[in-house]
């Protein structure tokens, strides 16, 4: 399929269209909504449904070297994207360095969702991918915000710091967002095809369709971030909301062949490098640096980012890994 | 009835804070406190929701501390120390109580 | 199969009786309730399903001049059934202009509980129905408002009126349970096949138990509503509740022939005029006549003309259609 | 600690209302408002519950506006003025606040 | 605006008894009565969370009820019977409202 | 299957896992949660789905006095267990009368969700169970709250007793969770297998799945309870917490065998005399005997003997009941 089918076809599944629903609710300032408790209830599903689809895949194929090592650049590049970020935002932009940190770990960091939509990209492709990239996600969500504390502390008066690392730290890697996800992970390990097949009527079946309904709801929050939050967005900050998931993507492409990644494979690890988290950072940024704005990290993120990913960016990467995978 | 008077602390914080305060709480030793939700509201941060959000960020939550009014600095000092760092007001006002021995 | 055997089947059916569950609960005062929460996400999902499964429908059997003739009888019917309604509340009732205009408007627009029901009904009789007929539910949703504001301004002293009715129907048109059901019929009607492929297994296999779930709420909140509203109704009003649905039905029969709709799609458009909304414009009647007592219009709708719908009036409704389409 | 003495305007308001109550907030140009969720209740127009509700009909919201005594009236004139006409009540109170200048 | 002073009895209560506060308040014939939600609090009886649990054993509701002063204790007291024997605080502090003659 | 077996297979089901799970993340301090609307949703689905089906059972095994015969066993057992916890607990811990006769109460009613992860195993073996034994399940909630009621009463001070009996058991009787479990039954029964195929698609296929994502609940409110009501139970009282069980499991196996149950219906029935309730009791007792202290039996009833039912008693009830029935 080529990379403009591949575009259309994504840009015209439900998933997309529903994304695109929500942030039109929101525009016109539709009261429709997402009830607060039902997008947590959704938001637990999607994580219980990957992990534990993640881990099933490793119980068939079993384990090799290739996961340790696709865990370890996984970790590198969370650690160092954050770093290039912010020196792109400090060289095209006005924001300050404390808001400069708590942008770029988002971008170090991952998002789960695009993830997820990403596997739905490259199963209609008919693609297979490695199960542990489940794996990768999970390990991919912290060290971006280490990463970022140690661009903002050297920016910071001394003695301000407050919160050790440390115990931020235990914060976030014990955030129920990477629990979920590992745990559901080893279940589906453990458990295996036996533990898939008591379950898959409720992880499986009915998945893509509750993915619409979350992408529904991603869409109403992100759209009303739009609406509220874009004056805070100076142009070159939405640019680098475009385009450094690009940047990120590179960086991830040319690891993807030295990891031996199937082409499914490698297209998931472009789109984890891409993507930008707006679940867990955000509220570790709360606490890390309660001084950086969260209008506009959580509008980059989720109204420039994530909607450009959705939509362009993961068939884009899905192209680049069939050239450059497989 | 026989009533005591009081201070009632009431602070609004947002949510991924919420835990940092009730550790505090607990080692001012305050007698209790009590957790309620917040659906939305408009500062100088700008307005808030909290429908559709999955996560902690984003969103608030009131907390309410019942104090003697000798106690109220030695709470209110730490408590503001850390509310101001992040978003959140803190209101303080009188009640009356019945069992004020338990405050 | 006869009207009665039709009556009975129905009564029998899980749905009915989950809703019947739910009254009986309310009126003994069991603390079963389901949570607002739980209730909103149940709504959005049976709107969802609704719209896509219309949407689909449309985009296998094309457009065809039906559709817009058929929309445009049901505006019609939308803006004059609260008309006839406002008329024989006044006639038969002590209710003043106000409350009359608020209660006509409910009768005017559709619950799309009941169009849903219906469509089971329908589907159980081995009968087809043009999906069209979902964006048919959309459009009416909305006249019957602007038919009891002209009647209720009539009534009010000039100069109180407060809200311009612009800024009313802009409300109301963007009002979440109609964004919800017209996105997913274009979504449905755009995707096709291909989506409906994709997603069925969340909108389809589950569909009857989900709405089963929903009606032992509708119950409970409709139980709870009769037992304290109950004193607000006066006989002739709950007659007005019973019987004006036929008058509505009847409208809508007498248009169904002209339109050439088929068995089901009769049955259905019988049944949206037949409907009273318990939703959309109860919320719209507190901002533009917050005058009207609430507790006469969402008790009569929801306590007395929706369980006759949903227990006598679909079989019934279903009957005629037989008779005169096909 | 410094506090400041400040007025807190509670409004307990039919939930279908709230964006109106909200929008005309903005116009007085408070410098905040806080949204807190009603479960249900009790009055003049019979007993209220949120639950199983699936639209805002039936439903009450609570927002709260802290305000400078001199702002008072002004606020509140046209604020009761919507309230009138929908199902409501509005109750004032003392509250002191630590950063008197952000109210 | 003329405004009346009254009285906010505001009772914290575990959830399983918050129908028998009601039904009292009903045979009370209070004008009214609001139901808030409570996340959570800490107390002599430990620490709470409504996170998770799917009864309403180990929750709690605030209920608060505006009332004329002259009748604060013919109302107090059958309450703060009730309160005494469950897990719940009773506070009572001063409100202004508008409209006196409905409360 | 060798005990052994059963027990090591039931121990790496996904349930089993995803409870451990949620223990794991309570007691590591995570803040993965559940939001508590969707906590009774999910509590709501699985009553509703259990009690359907056994009503559907029922409607196809039909009627027999086998049925008769085992209500009247299961409102006894239910009225004994709590005497004989009462006594064990007095003789054993320090427990005050009303703390005792609270925790009685939980053991002499039942756990339904120990009562559906024991059909889960059940089935797994490829046993088969009598359906009327929902209806079973539902008349041993309320006696144990009698039986404790009398017990505290006698400890006492007269006059002081508040609540009337009759009050209370009017209450109890009509507590949400006993409605819908009934109320399903009854609807499973009436509509039989043309309601099963209606919404077996909603209630059957996914029913493991949601099963999971209860247990990950249920195991973080365990553990939670685990971490800050740990200090209030004794050694023996968390030995009674597991003893117990298997002294209502002996009870109940002694009835088994002339009540003439199938072996799966024998294993249920051990597990509902086995079971403690955590939902509808704590919450009766909350009011009958608000003296009590909450943190004693909430822990020891979902900390403790949930726990262990889950993990190993249910594999034993099993066992006995493959000895002694069938
Ligand atoms: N004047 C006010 N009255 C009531 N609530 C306020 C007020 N100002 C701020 N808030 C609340 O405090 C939150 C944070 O305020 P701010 O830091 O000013 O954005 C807002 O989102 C409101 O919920
Ligand atoms: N005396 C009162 N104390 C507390 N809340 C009240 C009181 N009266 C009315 N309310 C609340 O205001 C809502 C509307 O009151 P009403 O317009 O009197 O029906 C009620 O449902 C209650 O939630
Ligand atoms: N000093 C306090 N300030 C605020 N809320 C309190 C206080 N003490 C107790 N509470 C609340 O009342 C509940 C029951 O208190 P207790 O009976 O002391 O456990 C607690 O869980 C808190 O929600
Ligand atoms: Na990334
Ligand atoms: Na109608
Ligand atoms: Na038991």
């Amino acid at each position: 399929m080529s990379i403009l089918d591949l575009a259309v076809q994504n840009l015209a599944s439900p998933m997309v269209l529903f994304f695109a629903l929500g942030v039109a609710a929101a525009l016109i300032r539709s009261d429709l909504a997402v009830p607060e408790a039902a997008a947590k209830l959704l938001a637990l599903y999607l994580m219980l449904a990957i992990g534990f689809k993640g881990g099933a895949e490793v119980s068939k194929s079993g384990l090799d070297s290739a996961m340790a090592l696709t865990i370890g650049a996984g970790i590198l590049l969370s650690f160092l994207i954050p770093l290039a970020g912010y020196f792109f935002i400090r060289m095209s932009t006005r924001l300050g360095a404390i808001d400069a940190a708590a942008v770029a770990a988002h971008y170090g960091s991952i998002s789960i969702v695009t993830f997820v939509a990403a596997t739905e990209v490259v199963k209609g492709l008919g693609l297979a991918y490695e199960g542990y990239l489940i794996a990768v996600a999970a390990v991919m969500e912290t060290p971006a915000i280490v990463a970022a504390l140690l661009l903002a502390r050297r920016a910071q008066p001394k003695g301000q710091a407050g919160e050790s690392m440390g115990a931020l730290l235990r914060e976030v890697a014990t955030n129920g967002s990477i629990v979920i996800l590992v745990g559901a992970f080893f279940i589906g390990w453990i458990t295996g095809e036996r533990g898939m097949s008591m379950i898959s009527p409720f992880i499986v079946d009915p998945f893509r369709g509750i993915l619409c309904l979350f992408l529904l709801d991603m869409g109403l929050v992100a759209g009303r971030g739009l609406r509220q939050g874009a004056r805070e967005l100076s142009p070159p900050l939405i640019a680098f909301g475009i385009y450094f998931p690009l940047v990120s993507a590179s960086l991830a492409a040319a690891l993807a062949v030295p990891l031996g990644l199937s082409v499914g494979g490698a297209a998931l690890f472009i789109t984890l490098a891409a993507s930008a988290s707006y679940i867990a950072v955000p509220a570790a940024m709360r606490l890390a640096l309660p001084e950086a704005n969260p209008a506009i990290y959580l509008t980059l993120s989720l109204g420039v980012t994530f909607p450009f990913n959705l939509s362009l960016g993961i068939p884009l990467y899905a192209a680049v890994a069939q050239r450059i995978a497989g | 009835m026989e009533m005591h008077s009081k201070k009632r602390i009431e602070i609004l914080l947002e949510a991924p804070a919420q835990k940092r305060l009730t550790d505090l709480l607990d080692r001012l030793d305050v007698t209790g406190y009590t957790v309620m939700p917040v659906l939305g509201g408009k500062g100088h941060h700008g307005v808030w929701s909290r429908e559709g959000l999955p996560s902690a960020a984003g969103t608030m939550v009131s907390v309410s501390v019942i104090a003697a009014e000798e106690r109220l600095d030695q709470v209110l000092e730490p408590v503001f120390d850390l509310v101001r760092r992040h978003i959140g007001i803190v209101t303080i006002s009188d009640v009356m109580v019945i069992r004020g021995e338990r405050f």
